[in-house]
């Protein structure tokens, strides 16, 4: 019996640990992988080897990072952050709204939940000949995608506070203002966290698809490139180097996500 | 002067669930009311219409002559479930300092009413703990070292003692008549306990089983200035002691 | 056995007109064969599905075919279905550019189909023939349908496009023609043709032999008929008849003779290694489908 | 003791209509008229911005004409079809998300091994864009519909698991000591506490599933040409060349068909959690 | 027969926070044992760690002869924090019938069982409200229906009534003592009332503040059948009430 939750605290069996369970199952996952893609032979299924071969070659190599790293991703990773980052910042300021005061609920739900199911392909068009050619189009498209998980969260992350918080609030004559930045969003603070978790993938996702519908330089384009001149390999390496920069992007996320919410009880 | 005046006072949660009827009694200026009743008879309701959290159903509130709308000034609220009402996020020290930042008063000054009243509760030396790392008892403090930093005209206490062991709870009972007297404050205290409740009150309302209403009201004859044993001991104490508990035993 | 069944992954263009001519008139069925075509909208995923074993056969342009079969990936040519004529595909600039040439697009960026297209090769050719570099043009690649929308907006200073987009283009939006990419060194290219896997290749000969013999009837009726190619169009294809009507029209290939074809390909295979589509040269001559 | 909540300083209105207070006849037309007139003012923000003309109508129609296009469509019976299509996929793949996610987080969420170990695969594994896998599976599968609910179900099933572990994380350590010191099974207290717990924020997840696959699903039938759905239909139109009416109309129908969806996971919301905003989360 | 055996048992939340020592003490079968000690003083602590919800230090707790690890069998709880124990998800009456399922009795037994605990702790006809429709007496009180719908050999209780009114805590107090001879229960039973500690327990153990250790031990002479009127006035009750009293002076 011990469905109890991950203990954030404690240090269970210690450092060694940790790091088995970290790497344990990347290992086998990646091992089992390339004993796959050996006996399957496929043309399109190169194993892991390859695949890390390649990254290194194409990324990796020289000092630290190639020319060619800061030519693919760095744009990419800049319009996704920035477009993470203005979702998410638009997110947490209208689903606060939304969660604070029904009445902008009622007026804000319909077209919200009409845009965020637009198809993102077929919706370029019309980022393109609204905002134009240029960053500004694609940074957009992004920030368009990623508001929803946050707004909703937050949302419901507002929604949720136990009442007697804001009871207590209202008791001791915190304005308005304070119950917000004290009471209402520390306690929503976990929501807002895992929506804007989600949308930091999300942002990837959303940046190779603007680059992948037009661009001429960043990972989107390089990836269609590789797919549409079946270069199998380097499709598999940018799928990799996307995985691995999601995986960073992540560790840095959460660890500024457990130095906010560190006083917790676990 | 009647600091608090509730007339009529009605609350239903929703049709059929009443949980007040018709309650009327005042708590004069600097006066210290008991209401005791049997557990579920609208003590914590009635409470939350006064300071406002509510809404009545029928009847009004006034505190110091203007009706409750929203919460009035100058009033505090010790909670009876303390557990949630500490924020689980704020260390002791900042949870009982918070209020105190809207009254705009300056650091110094807030320092030294944090130290005075978490001192004044036990708890000198808590500030850097989290409240969930704090025992029943000790939240429960916290959460009246709070009200008490905060110096209210008009404080409501429901069953603030309720976790605390005998010995603290004496000393907490002297503290609350103590801050009583000095600062004049007006204190709405509910309790289960009737030693407690005779003990502290200048005034006491027992209420009646749901929906509550007033049963009886006495005043406690008793010198403004109480110690545990002396006073405990005083037939005065011992005779308004079984006459409340004849109520309660009527009540329920 | 009954007839054997073929499917076969084809974009909704004018180079596959013969295959669903030889479908209605029944060139198919008299080689014992049942053709299932199933028509794909610019997806670019047709090779995989060939490879992967989820449709027999499929359409892909040359540049695309030979760079799958240049990385190795096992597809075979059946069949070349046509070679580019005037206005098959054509550089378009908006209404208010003041480019005339391709060497005033100089530093600007071209919206081409896919990374893999002839144009490319055309474009820097005809750089090349001027002396210019071959990067003095960039290229986005764009799908058909979003080339007004990215010429409108000022994303790519011109498109590379073919039919219908190309009429609608022009007479919609007054786009302007300054390119045509069947000029040059490459004039009359092959456009494109079918492909199987090795492994299909290997086992189906006999279809393949009929299924080739079938398409070249229809290419010799369809250019023997070029009113009925424009009826056609419409039918498989989301064009519409008024727009099918001006839709430039290919000159189909009557031949499936390696010895004929082989230099068709190879002159791009070759193009490609030059402008930059292929890192190493390609030799063709693994290919094509050996007859039985 | 926890009241309901009618105003606060911060808070205008009830905060939740929920179960208990069914929101009025009137309420709901309130409701309405004022998601209409949000709804309108979006409409006319389009509107405007297109009669401006300074992008070519025929690239980008005023919304009146895609409107009038939408009702057209609406009764087409063609067009119905290709919707069913799309919904099916979209359904089956968020079906097949949950099946995983909610067991998975559940997982990550109580056993901080299971978190270790998991987080980066899982992490590595969502920043892969659906669009950059489609070539390899239409290798695999083909480009059929479980080409598409494959694809929905990968996009799906990361904010269904985040949701869910956080959800999970987020249970009252006094509930889950309950549980244990009543030696209620593993099993029976994911089932009765843990997820019923976690249920707000796994529904906000579906729903977030929900219009994510949806979009998703309608791209991948844009990207693979597929042979049926939304996006097959808004790229057959495209490649008909100049339809923007039609293109768009269907687009604005996708984005009704996601609200319509939302509309329903969240009264299915509503009525499953009665008790959020109540208590301890 | 020993039911519960503690030895040396010794507690710390981290570096530098002890909160039990050293602490030994018995439970014989079917005994009563109430716990009584300053707030924060380790009682809950002492109670989790027998329940095996929180594991020790050092030293070890054996419920009938075997060493906790996780929870043991036939052992239920009454926490303290009441309010989040009960699952805001399940009606009344679902949260009494939750732990029963578990025990695979018949639909009709759980049944019969959740109405005669409910109606026990006075709260009959309330299975369909939501706990947060409860007053925090009411919620303490199905608290108790759950544990005691439960039938557990062992039963351990935080503080059980201190949300609950004089009245129905003297029935609560009887009701204790009443499944405790009936079903020959063991219980452990937590409280800070000294009356209240005196009147239930066969022994009692007074804890030491911080670090909890015990600081005396003794056996209450009292009839097995008790009666609030007359058992409260028996020479022993009064004497031996200010013995604990003392101790708990001396305690904190
Ligand atoms: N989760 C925790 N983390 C850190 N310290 C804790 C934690 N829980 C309890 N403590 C500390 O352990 C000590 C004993 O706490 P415990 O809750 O056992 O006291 P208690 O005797 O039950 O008090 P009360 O009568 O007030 O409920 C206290 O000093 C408390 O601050
Ligand atoms: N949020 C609510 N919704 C519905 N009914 C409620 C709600 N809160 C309280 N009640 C009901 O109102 C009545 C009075 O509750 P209240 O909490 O005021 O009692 P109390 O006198 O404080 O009791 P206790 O001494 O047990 O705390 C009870 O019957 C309770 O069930
Ligand atoms: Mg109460
Ligand atoms: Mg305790």
């Amino acid at each position: 019996m011990s469905a109890a939750h991950a203990p954030a605290g404690r240090r269970a069996g210690g450092l060694a640990q940790g790091l088995l369970a970290r790497l344990g199952p990347v290992v086998l996952a990646v091992l089992l992988w390339q004993w796959a893609a050996l006996a399957a032979g496929s043309p399109f299924f190169p194993p892991p080897g390859r695949i890390a071969g390649r990254v290194a070659e194409l990324w990796f190599s020289e000092p630290l990072l190639t020319e060619r790293f800061w030519q693919d991703a760095g744009p990419s990773v800049l319009r996704a952050l920035t477009g993470w980052l203005a979702g998410a910042a638009l997110g947490v300021v209208v689903g606060l709204a939304a969660g604070l005061w029904k009445a902008a609920a009622g007026y804000v739900d319909p077209p919200v939940n009409f845009l965020r199911s637009l198809p993102k392909p077929a919706i370029v068009p019309v980022f393109l000949l609204v905002f134009g050619s240029g960053d500004l189009m694609r940074i957009g498209l992004i920030t368009f995608g990623c508001v929803w998980p946050v707004l909703l969260n937050t949302m419901q992350g507002v929604r949720s506070v136990d009442p007697m918080y804001l009871e207590t609030a209202r008791a001791f004559h915190i304005p308005p203002r304070t119950q917000l930045l004290r009471v209402v969003i520390p306690a929503a603070l976990p929501k807002i966290f895992a929506g804007m978790r989600v949308t930091l993938s999300l942002s990837l996702i959303l940046m190779v698809l603007s680059e992948w519908l037009l661009a001429d330089h960043g990972l989107g384009h390089f990836l269609i490139t590789a797919q549409r001149t079946f270069e199998i390999l380097d499709v598999w390496a940018a799928i990799v180097l996307l995985g691995l920069l999601g995986y960073l992007l992540n560790v840095l996320f959460l660890a500024a996500e457990r130095r906010v919410l560190r006083s917790r009880p676990s | 002067m009647t600091a608090l005046q509730v007339s009529n006072l009605s609350k239903s949660y929703g049709e059929g669930n009443p949980a007040l009827h018709n309650l009327s009694f005042e708590v004069r200026e600097g006066e210290l009311l008991s209401i005791v009743g049997p557990s579920g008879c609208g003590k914590t309701t009635l409470l939350k219409c006064v300071a406002g959290l509510v809404p009545a159903t029928r009847g009004e509130v006034r505190v110091h002559g203007e009706e409750v709308s929203g919460v009035p000034e100058g009033l505090a609220v010790v909670f009876q479930d303390y557990g949630r009402s500490l924020f689980p996020w704020m260390k002791v020290g900042q949870n009982v300092e918070f209020p105190l930042e809207t009254l705009r008063l300056p650091k110094a000054e807030r320092q030294e009413r944090v130290e005075r009243s978490l001192a004044a509760v036990g708890l000198e030396g808590k500030h850097e703990r989290y409240p969930w790392q704090l025992s029943g008892g000790m939240q429960q403090r916290v959460a009246i070292a709070r009200a008490l930093a905060y110096r209210p005209k008009v404080l409501l206490m429901d069953e603030p003692f309720a976790s605390v062991d005998a010995q603290t709870r004496s000393g907490l009972e002297d503290l609350t008549r103590r801050v009583h007297l000095e600062f004049g404050m007006t204190i709405l205290f509910v309790t289960h306990d009737i030693d407690e409740s005779v003990y502290l009150a200048d005034r006491l309302v027992v209420l009646r089983r749901s929906p509550g209403s007033v049963l009886a009201e006495l005043v406690i004859e008793l010198p403004r200035v109480r110690d545990q044993i002396v006073t405990k001991s005083l037939p005065a104490f011992v005779r308004q002691r079984s006459v409340v508990a004849q109520h309660i035993k009527d009540a329920s | 056995a009954g007839p054997i069944s073929i499917t076969i992954s084809n974009p909704a263009n004018v180079s596959n007109v013969p295959l669903h001519l030889a479908m209605d008139k029944g060139f198919f069925a008299a080689e014992g064969l049942t053709v299932k075509a199933d028509v794909d909208l610019g997806s670019g995923s047709t090779v995989e599905a060939v490879v992967g074993g989820q449709v027999d056969m499929a359409w892909a342009n040359v540049v695309s075919g030979l760079s799958a079969y240049s990385k190795g990936l096992g597809v075979k040519l059946v069949a070349l279905t046509d070679t580019a004529v005037t206005g098959s595909q054509q550089v378009l600039v908006g209404k208010g550019s003041r480019a005339r040439t391709l060497a005033d697009l100089k530093g600007q960026k071209l919206a081409v189909l896919s990374p893999s297209t002839i144009c490319i090769l055309n474009v820097r050719s005809a750089l090349k023939a001027q002396g210019l570099p071959a990067d003095t043009i960039a290229f986005t690649p764009v799908a058909p349908p979003e080339h007004a929308n990215v010429l409108e907006s000022g994303e790519v200073a011109a498109t590379c496009t073919s039919d219908p987009f190309r009429t609608l283009m022009i007479d919609q939006l007054g786009a302007r023609s300054v390119f045509d990419t069947s000029s040059g060194e490459l004039e009359g290219y092959a456009v494109g043709g079918y492909l199987v896997s090795d492994k299909y290749a290997a086992a189906n000969g006999r279809a393949l032999a009929g299924f080739q013999r079938a398409l070249l009837k229809a290419t010799a009726y369809a250019n023997a008929h070029p009113d009925e190619v424009k009826a056609a169009l419409p039918k498989f294809t989301t064009i519409e008849a008024a727009v099918a009507n001006k839709v430039i029209v290919n000159k189909y290939l009557e031949t499936a003779d390696v010895a004929t074809l082989r230099p068709q390909v190879q002159r791009i295979a070759d193009a490609m290694r030059t402008y930059g589509l292929a890192e190493n040269p390609i030799d063709v001559s693994g290919y094509f489908l050996t007859s039985p | 003791m926890n009241a309901p909540v009618t105003t606060t300083g911060v808070r205008a209105e009830p905060r939740r209509p929920g179960v208990r207070r069914r929101t009025s006849p009137r309420g709901a037309l309130a409701a309405f008229l004022r998601g209409t007139a949000g709804a309108a003012l979006l409409t006319l923000a389009f509107e405007v911005f297109a009669r401006l003309e300074l992008v070519d109508p025929r690239l980008l129609p005023p919304a009146g004409v895609i409107l009038g296009e939408a009702l057209r469509l609406l009764v087409d019976p063609a067009f119905l079809v290709e919707v069913w299509a799309t919904l099916v996929a979209v359904l089956g793949g968020v079906a097949l998300a949950a099946a995983i996610a909610v067991p998975l987080g559940v997982l990550i969420g109580s056993y901080r091994l299971a978190a270790l170990g998991l987080t980066p695969i899982i992490d590595s594994l969502r920043s892969v864009p659906g669009i950059a896998i489609i070539p390899l599976l239409v290798l695999v599968m083909g480009q059929g519909v479980s080409m598409k609910v494959t694809i929905v179900a990968f996009v799906a099933v990361w904010p269904l698991l985040f949701n869910t572990v956080y959800g999970v994380r987020g249970v009252d350590p006094v509930a889950m000591e309950t549980a244990r010191a009543f030696r209620v099974p593993v099993h029976r207290t994911w089932w009765r506490v843990v997820l019923p717990s976690a249920l707000p924020l796994v529904l906000t997840g579906l729903r977030l599933a929900l219009a994510t696959g949806l979009t998703v699903g309608i791209a991948a039938e844009i990207a693979v040409g597929t042979r049926d759905g939304v996006g097959y239909f808004i790229l057959r139109a495209s490649y008909a060349g100049f339809h923007a009416d039609t293109v768009f109309a269907a687009v604005t129908l996708a984005g009704v068909l996601g609200y319509l969806m939302n509309g329903i996971t969240v009264a299915l919301t509503n009525r499953l959690v009665v008790w959020d905003g109540k208590g301890p989360s």
